[in-house]
C-alpha cells in the first residue's frame, strides 16, 4: 500500500506481486532472461531455438531472433547495449547486433551444447561455458576462440567474469565451483561445498560487501563474493578472498536455478524448481519475501541495473515481468 | 528364457505399422526425442512404457506430483515390452543419472504367454540396470482389463505372479501393486475406473498412482535428508568459526 | 460416393480386434455404456469422434467448460467413420432432445481416399440429423500430423477441402477449423502440441478446443436468452397483478 | 463468528462453509440424499446401484444397502424412521427394515426408470413416479400398487405428498407441474410455467406461508405453496390455493435440481447443476447465500427436521454435511 511504499527507499525496493506482464509466445520452455543494459528491453532464450526481444514498459513483443538450429541457452547484453550474445545446445555462440537484430557473427569451438555466454566488461571478449567441460574466450572483433579453460570433470552449467573481468568464475554439474584467472587460464581455487550440481553463481557488488559481512557476524572483509545456487536446494556464499564459504541459504524446496543481487547489495534473489522467486536479506540471513512466480520451474531471473524491475523466466514459457517497490 | 526358443517379448523390436497408417514413424520420432530429452534434460525419475504411462501425462497430477521430482514420461501407446525393451537399449536410458524408473508394459502383448511377458520384463529390467547402476527400479504390475472376466485379465494376473518370484533376486528392483481393487466382487470393472475397460479415468489415476508417489517420495528423500543435515552441519560450523 | 462401388469408410462397421486383443468386446462395452447414457443422461451436447475427443476428457477445460453445458463424450481411440457411422446408427444418437453434436473422426481411416472419407463424415452427418432433428452439428476439420510433412496429413487436408463444398447444403452444419497453426514454417509438428505426432498436448487441447466452446456457448446461449426474457417478464407480470 | 451468532435465532440458522463432513464411499454419481427424521443418520442413493447409510454427527459409514442392479435414483425414509424406501432405473421400489438394514419388500410395477418414491404421512402409502409417464400408489403392508396416475406427457421427475397427503404434485419433462388429489387420481391442476423439463419440488411447511406472502407484496394467502426447480435455472413458487405462480427466483446459472425448505419457513435452499448451494430469502425474495458445495453438479439436499444439518449430493460422488449456524 501506499503509506508503506513512502517510507521505503529505493535500495529496498523489491519485487511485489502480481506480476506487471506476462510475455507469451515462446513455444517451449525459456532457459534464460536477461535485462538491455539502458532501454526498457529484455531478451529471453528458448527451447524452441528463438531469442525474443521485449519492451517491459509496454508489455509489447519486439522481434524474434532466428538463427540458432538448437535449444538456446543462455544470452547476454554487452554494456554499451548495442550487441546481444547467445548460445545454443546446436554447440554454436552467435553474436547479434541490437540496432537491425541481425546476427553478425557465428562463433564454433565447443564440442557440445554451449551452456553459458558473458561479455567481459571491456566488451573486446566473450567467454562461454559448455558441456564439453571447457570455458572458452572469443574475440569479439574476429570471433576466434583465443583460450581454452581445461579441469572441471563435468558439464559446466555457467560462466561469469567478476566486475573487472580479471577473474571467471564457472559451476559444474562436477559439483565444484572454480574460479580462475582470465589471464592465465590458472584454477585459482575450487569450491567443493555443493552436494550436487551447481546449476548457478553470481559475483556480488561491491555494495554487497557490506550486508555479507553483517549477515556473518561483522567478520570484516573486503571480498569479493561469490554466490552460488545448486541442486541440493541451498545457496551458498563464497569469500574469494579468505576462499571460504562464508554462508548457506536454506528455504527452496527444489533446485535453484537462478541467483542475482539486488543493485543496493542488500538483499539477494533467487529463482527455483520450487516456483518461487526469493529475496533474501543478506544482514539478517533470511528470506524477506516468497513470491509464487510460475506454474512450472523457474529458470532464470535478472535485476535491471537503473530501472525498479525483475524478471523471470520459466518452463511455462512464459516471462514475468515484476515491479519493485 | 525357456528352452531356448526365442522370445518376441524379449526381442527388441521396433514398434509396426498398422495397416497403412504413420506409426512407425512417429513411434521413431518419439523415440528420437526421448533420447534427446534423456541427453538434455537430465532428470532424476523416467516413467517408461504403454499408453497408461503416456495417458498419466495428462492427468494434473503429473504436474503438481510427478514433475517436480524432475520426471520424463516414456510412454507410448500401444507398447509391448519388445519395443520398450528396443527403446532401452537404443538410447533411452543411457547419459542420464537417475535415481528411479518406473515400469510398466506388457498389457498390450497380445499373443505372447504370461512366461513370455514376464521375461520380457524381465530383459528390460537387466538392460535397464545395466545402464542406471544405482537406479532403483519400481516395476508396476499389470492391471485387469476388459468388462468382465477374460483370459488377458488372467494371463496378466499370470505375468504378475511369475514376476514377483523372477524379480525377487534383482537389487534395487520392487514389483509394486498399484490395483486398488478395480474389479468389483461381481467381476467385473467399472466405467468410473476404466472408462474403455482398459485406460484409467482421472480419479482411477489418482488412485493407482498414488502408492507410486509415495515410494518415489521415499527413495528421493533419503538422499535430501543427507543433504540437509550436511548444509545445516556446515552452516554451523561457519558461524562456530565466525 | 463415387460411381455406386462400395465405400468401406461409409459403410456401418463394428471395430475390429487387433490380432488376438479385445478391442471389439471393449469396443461393444463402450457402445453399450453410451447407449445407456444417451438414454439415462439427457446430454445438451454430445462430443462423439476418435480418441483426439475421447483424450479430451482427460483435459481439466472438460470438466471447466464442457461438462457445465451436460456435454457427453463418446469418443473411441482408434476410431474410423465406419465405426462411428455404426455406433450413430445404432442408438448413441438416439432418445435424446440435443442442442448440438460435435464430430471429429477421420484422421484413423487409413487406407481409404479423401473422397471416402469425406463421404463417411456425410454419411455421419446425415445419420445424426436423421435422429436429431433440431441439433446443430459441427464437424471439426481432420487435424494435420507426423512430425514432417508426409502423405496423411495431405489426404486429411483434401478430406477438409472436400468437405467444404459437402457440407454446404447441409442445414444447421458448420464445417469448424481447429487448428490454430499447428504447422510450423518448417513443415514440422512441435511435440509441445502433438506429443506423439498424432495426439494433442494440453496446451494445444485450450488452443485447438476454445473455439469449439465458444461456438457451442453461441448456439447455447440463444436458447438461455429466450428463457431469461421470460422469467423477467413474468416476473413482472406477477409483480403487477399484486 | 462468536458474536454474530448469539444474535441469531436457530430459526435463522443456514449453512455455513466449510462443510463439516465429506463422505465419500460411493463410486458413481450420488442422485439423491435423505435424513433420517429422528436419528443423526442420512441415506444417499448413487448411479453405483447402493444405498448408503452415514452418521452426520461422526462422518462414519454406517452401512451400505445392496440389492439395486442400476442406479438408485430417490431414497425416502417414513415418519417414524423404521422404514426405507428406495428406487431405481432397475424398475423396482424396495422397502427396506432399518433395524436389520434388510430389503423386505420388492415391488415392481413401473415399465421404466423409477425416478422418486415418498412415504404418505400416515406411512401406510408409498407413492411413487418413473419415466413410464405415471405415479403410482403402494400399499406398504401388501406391497400391491393399488392406484395409477396418468395424465404428464413424458418422464416424470419427482411425485410428493404435501402434508397431510390429500395432495400429490408432480413435475416431469413435459415442463409441466401437477397436482393431483391422492383418493380420486384427478389431476386437479396444472402449471405450464416453466419452459423447461421441471427437475423438483418441495411443499412449503405451514410456517412458510408469511414470510412468501410478504414476498409477494403482503397478498394474503392460506396456500398451499409448492416450489419448483427447472433446468430453465428458475425456481417458482406457485400457491396451489389460487392456482397461480406467485414468485420467480432467478440466480442459479444451471439447471436447478433440489429444493427444500429451511423448517422455519423463512428460508428456501437450491442447489444446482452450478455447483452452488443457494439459500432464499422469501420475504424479500433474493439469494441470501450462494455456498460453493461441491466439485461437480449438485444433484440434492435436505434439511433435517429438527438438528441444524443439512446435507448435499453430488455427480463428483461425495455427500457434504453441512452445519447451520
Amino acid at each position: 500500500g501506499a503509506p508503506t511504499r513512502e517510507k521505503r527507499s529505493p535500495s529496498e525496493w523489491i519485487p511485489r506481486p502480481p506480476e506487471k506482464f506476462t510475455l507469451r509466445g515462446h513455444r517451449a520452455p525459456i532457459n534464460r532472461v536477461a535485462f538491455h543494459p539502458v532501454y526498457s528491453l529484455v531478451a529471453s532464450a528458448s527451447e524452441d531455438a528463438t531469442i525474443r526481444i521485449w519492451d517491459f514498459d509496454t508489455g509489447d513483443h519486439e522481434k524474434t531472433l532466428k538463427g540458432h538450429t538448437d535449444s538456446v541457452q543462455d544470452v547476454a547484453f554487452d554494456n554499451t547495449g548495442k550487441w546481444l550474445a547467445s548460445c545454443s545446445a546446436d554447440m554454436s555462440i552467435k553474436l547479434w547486433e541490437l540496432t537491425g537484430y541481425e546476427c553478425v557473427k557465428t562463433m564454433r569451438g565447443h564440442d557440445h551444447n554451449v551452456s553459458s555466454v558473458a561479455f567481459l566488461p571491456s566488451g573486446d571478449y566473450i567467454v562461454s561455458s559448455s558441456r564439453d567441460k571447457t570455458i572458452k574466450l572469443w574475440e569479439v572483433s574476429t570471433g576466434f576462440c583465443v583460450r581454452t579453460f581445461d579441469g572441471h570433470r563435468e558439464w559446466i552449467r555457467m560462466v561469469r567474469p567478476n566486475q573487472d573481468g580479471t577473474l571467471l568464475a564457472s559451476c559444474s554439474n562436477d559439483q565444484t565451483i572454480r574460479v580462475w584467472v582470465t589471464n592465465s587460464r590458472e584454477c585459482k581455487m575450487e569450491f567443493r561445498n555443493h552436494e550436487h550440481v551447481v546449476e548457478c553463481i553470481a559475483w556480488a557488488p561491491p555494495t554487497a560487501a557490506d550486508p555479507i559481512c553483517e549477515g556473518t557476524d561483522n567478520k570484516k572483509s573486503p571480498g569479493p563474493f561469490l554466490a552460488s545456487g545448486s541442486r541440493d536446494k541451498t545457496i551458498r556464499i563464497f569469500d574469494i578472498g579468505s576462499q571460504s564459504c562464508v554462508m548457506v541459504l536454506v528455504g527452496h524446496d527444489n533446485w535453484v536455478r537462478g541467483l542475482t543481487f539486488h543493485p543496493s547489495g542488500k538483499y539477494l534473489l533467487s529463482v527455483s524448481d520450487d516456483k518461487t522467486l526469493r529475496v533474501w536479506d543478506l544482514a539478517n540471513k533470511r528470506c524477506l519475501k516468497v513470491l509464487e512466480a510460475h506454474s512450472h520451474f523457474c529458470t532464470s531471473l535478472d535485476f535491471h541495473r537503473s530501472y525498479p524491475y525483475v524478471v523471470t523466466s520459466s518452463v511455462d514459457q512464459s516471462v514475468k515481468v515484476w515491479e519493485c517497490r | 528364457m525357456s528352452g531356448g526358443a526365442v522370445n518376441p517379448a524379449a526381442t527388441p523390436t521396433q514398434a509396426p505399422n498398422f495397416g497403412e497408417d504413420d506409426r512407425l514413424e512417429r513411434w521413431l520420432g518419439l523415440h528420437r526425442r526421448f533420447v534427446s530429452e534423456a541427453q538434455e534434460k537430465e532428470p532424476d525419475v523416467v516413467f517408461i512404457g504403454d499408453s497408461i504411462i503416456a495417458f498419466l501425462s495428462y492427468h494434473e497430477m503429473w504436474d503438481r506430483l510427478f514433475v517436480p521430482m524432475h520426471a520424463l514420461n516414456f510412454g507410448i501407446n500401444a507398447e509391448c515390452t519388445q519395443n520398450v525393451l528396443w527403446r532401452v537399449t537404443n538410447g533411452e536410458m543411457d547419459q542420464m543419472n537417475l535415481k528411479a524408473v518406473v515400469l510398466l508394459v506388457g498389457t498390450n502383448n497380445h499373443g505372447s504367454t504370461a512366461e513370455q511377458i514376464s521375461d520380457g520384463l524381465v530383459a528390460i529390467v537387466d538392460a535397464i540396470r545395466e545402464r542406471q547402476k544405482s537406479a532403483s527400479i519400481i516395476v508396476l504390475m499389470l492391471l485387469p482389463r476388459g468388462e468382465k472376466p477374460n483370459p488377458i485379465r488372467e494371463r496378466n494376473a499370470q505375468v504378475n505372479e511369475l514376476l514377483s518370484k523372477k524379480l525377487l533376486s534383482k537389487p534395487q528392483t520392487q514389483l509394486l501393486n498399484i490395483d486398488p481393487g478395480f474389479v468389483q466382487p461381481d467381476g467385473s470393472i467399472s466405467h468410473h475406473d476404466m472408462w474403455d475397460y482398459l485406460h484409467l479415468t482421472k480419479s482411477a489415476y489418482t488412485r493407482a498412482f498414488e502408492p507410486v508417489h509415495e515410494l518415489l517420495l521415499q527413495i528421493l528423500d533419503e538422499e535430501d535428508e543427507k543433504i540437509k543435515r550436511n548444509a545445516n552441519l556446515e552452516e554451523l560450523a561457519i558461524a562456530e568459526e565466525n
